[in-house]
């Protein structure tokens, strides 16, 4: 019926060239900042190429990640780092192993997935009890019910990571900064140009990010795609000097920070006195599920907004 | 129609790997930072242009990459500064 | 009358790409980070507006053509703001003290 | 109660808009409108809380659209010349920079003009120092200084500023 090399295939081919190609020149070039600029037009083809597969959960994902929040993680982690560019006559024999190894080891892992992939007879998948069992999630969006409900472990460690995470990044506060707002402070144009656009865009963001929460339970989008947002228009606040940075004592960022972790384990818990660890009632799972959901997207925002703003610091 | 979309959005990926040069020659940093730039207009565009053959919901995706595409940029400009925690405004000429 | 609604898309899809290719020219042939600014700012935003507007005709229905619409000024009013603060941030004393001005 | 009324109307201009984004975003399910109310809430405070109300930011959204065709026309036409520009085989500029004494209130107003001269032919916004705005020009024999001109006077009627008087 269709024919055999139609627009939609050149498409598909032209988009995984570009993606291995830009790649390619993100972990080859030498200048650190072209290499992180390439990294998020890395991050808006891998978006597209999630939507060309249909996973639109992932590509919200990766658009808020990849082409939002890992730009501005990285170049503030590049505007460190003074020396970007290494001498080119400095390259010893330990610097190109180190870039051989990880490359070597990198192309390993690759061909292995590719020979899963290609040889594995894809005879059952779990698609088909994923969406039997759906009603008894009390959520309609598939994505959504594996990970709060039938992979529920992994998301309650995964959150527990990020929140070990924003402790250990905690733990690089110099001591006489401890109590200090995070990152370094903020200072800008009274009414300026970064200021205005600062007051302008989190509401606008935060109604994206409410549409993307609630579409999440039934349809599309999610807590970590909605927390990620909200987390950006956050950080774009404070780097409009709009609003302060919070400061790691505070009593209100640390419990958004936990609510998450700390509610799902709270009905893990409870779970166990009615059947088992971790497990949903069906009769409460939706209002149950809704919460969860909420108090991870919390959380979620509050950690990647202050790990995206780091420890406190002083300008130099 | 779909068949139009899917070649002007393979047109659209084509204009994005001809601005990595740019990325690449630089030679100042905001050089650079506009290929970010065009690469997330261009996304927009393509997300837009690849939706009619999937679910509304991409178009989602494509809002995503609108209201936050531009944020490297304003990390890029605030690194820029003498503190790295300024605004490009505010220093005097 | 369909055969001039596709026609018209097409046409504007045409046009729109070609906004695109004229802002990666600009990026790729003008001299100066400003001069390229230009080219960034104006041709890609007609750009997209023109594949909005192509893709208008087509939408299901009237919120999902409203919802292109929405996208479209969403990153129109980023990108102009933010080109500002490139602007800012790539000029220097000696760029602009060469002309008196007005 | 008369501040009370005010304030709840500074609220709803801010809240309307927020709320037929909120159904434009769902295609109008009215299961969404309950979750929808409470967006446009929210945004809506924190709307107000990063930008209080004010005159400077009572917009009047009539003469905003009123001056939408004039402004897109605009921006088709700085396109098209940004776009010829850059075809041409000798990529023909000749760049120069204004220094502009804005006359509008500064926030929004001015990042308006900036934008929409970003947008324009010819003009490139490129932020203020005091009340002095820096354009950059592609091309000085075209006539800018009269564009930017107009273009403030048309910001400066659609938001009700009289410029004359701002100035000493």
């Amino acid at each position: 019926m269709a024919p055999a090399f139609s627009a939609l295939t050149l498409f598909d081919v032209v988009l995984c060239v570009l993606i291995i190609g830009v790649a390619l020149c993100s972990s080859s070039v030498r200048d650190l900042f072209a290499a992180t600029v390439l990294l998020i037009i890395y991050g808006v083809f891998v978006a597209i190429a999630w939507v060309r597969l249909g996973a639109v959960d992932v590509a919200l994902a990766e658009a808020a990640i990849g082409a939002g929040l890992t730009g501005v993680l990285l170049i503030g982690a590049v505007a460190r780092l003074k020396i970007t560019e290494s001498p080119a006559a400095a390259v010893s024999r330990w610097q190109f192993a180190a870039k051989v190894i990880p490359a070597s080891l990198g192309l390993l892992i690759a061909s292995g997935l590719a020979y899963l992939v290609l040889t594995v007879e894809w005879r059952e998948t779990l698609q088909a009890p994923v969406l039997a069992n759906l009603p008894d999630t009390g959520v309609l969006n598939p994505v959504t019910a594996v990970l709060l409900n039938y992979r529920a472990y992994d998301t309650l460690l995964e959150t527990s990571v990020l929140f070990a995470a924003l402790i250990a990044s905690w733990c690089t506060t110099h001591d006489d900064l401890w109590g200090e707002r995070a990152g370094l402070r903020q200072h800008t144009r009274r009414a300026g140009i970064l200021a205005t656009f600062g007051r302008f865009l989190p509401p606008i963001g935060l109604i994206v990010g409410i549409h993307i929460f609630w579409a999440g339970a039934d349809k599309w989008g999610g807590a970590f795609q909605a927390g990620t947002i909200f987390a950006a228009v956050w950080i774009l606040a404070i780097m409009a000097g709009v609003i302060d940075a919070p400061n790691a004592t505070g009593r209100s960022i640390r419990s958004f920070a936990v609510a998450g972790p700390m509610f799902f384990t709270f009905v893990a818990l409870t779970g166990v006195l009615a059947q088992s660890f971790l497990i949903i009632p069906v009769m409460v799972a939706k209002p149950l599920t809704l919460a969860i959901e909420a108090c991870l997207t919390l959380s979620i925002a509050a950690t990647l907004m202050l790990l995206v703003l780091g420890a406190p610091r002083r300008s130099a | 129609m779909i068949e139009a979309y899917f070649f002007a959005a393979t047109v659209l990926l084509m204009t994005v790997a001809v601005c990595l040069v740019r990325v690449l020659r630089g030679p100042t940093r905001a050089d650079r930072m506009m290929g970010a730039q065009l690469a997330a207009t261009a996304g927009v565009a393509i997300l837009a242009l690849i939706s009619p053959a999937g679910s509304p919901a991409m178009l989602d995706v494509a809002l995503v990459l609108a209201l936050l595409g531009a944020f490297a940029a304003v990390a890029f400009v605030k690194a820029a500064t003498i503190d790295g925690a300024g605004d490009p405004e505010e220093e005097s000429q | 009358m369909s055969v001039i609604v596709t026609a018209t898309t097409i046409l504007l899809l045409l046009i729109g790409v070609a906004f695109f290719l004229a802002g990666s020219m600009g990026l790729l042939r003008f001299p100066d980070v400003h001069a390229r600014l230009h080219a960034l700012t104006k041709a890609d935003n007609l750009g997209l507006g023109f594949i909005t507007l192509a893709l208008l005709p087509q939408a299901a229905d009237v919120w999902i053509a409203s919802k292109l619409v929405m996208i479209w000024l969403l990153t129109m009013l980023a990108a102009a703001t933010v080109s500002q603060l490139i602007a800012r941030s790539a000029l220097h004393e000696e760029d602009v003290k060469q002309e008196p001005g007005p | 109660m008369g501040v009370n009324l005010r304030g709840t109307m500074f609220a709803l201009r801010r809240f309307v808009p927020f709320a037929i984004f909120w159904i434009i975003l769902t295609s109008n399910d009215p299961g969404a409108w309950l979750p929808g109310l409470i967006a446009a809430g929210a945004a809506t405070a924190l709307s107000l809380h990063l930008l209080p109300a004010s005159r400077a930011t009572h917009v009047n959204f009539r003469s905003l659209a009123s001056l939408a065709p004039g402004f897109l026309w605009r921006s088709v036409l700085g396109g098209i010349d940004v776009a010829w520009r850059a075809f041409h085989p000798r990529t023909p500029l000749r760049p120069t920079w204004i220094r502009y004494q804005v006359r509008l209130p500064a926030g929004g107003p001015r990042v308006s003009l900036g934008s929409e001269l970003s947008l324009m032919p010819g003009t490139l916004g490129a932020g203020e120092d005091g009340d002095v705005m820096y354009i950059h020009c592609l091309d000085s024999n075209q006539p800018v200084l009269e564009a930017i001109v107009s273009e403030e006077e048309r910001i400066a009627r659609a938001i009700g500023f009289d410029l004359g008087g701002a100035r000493d």
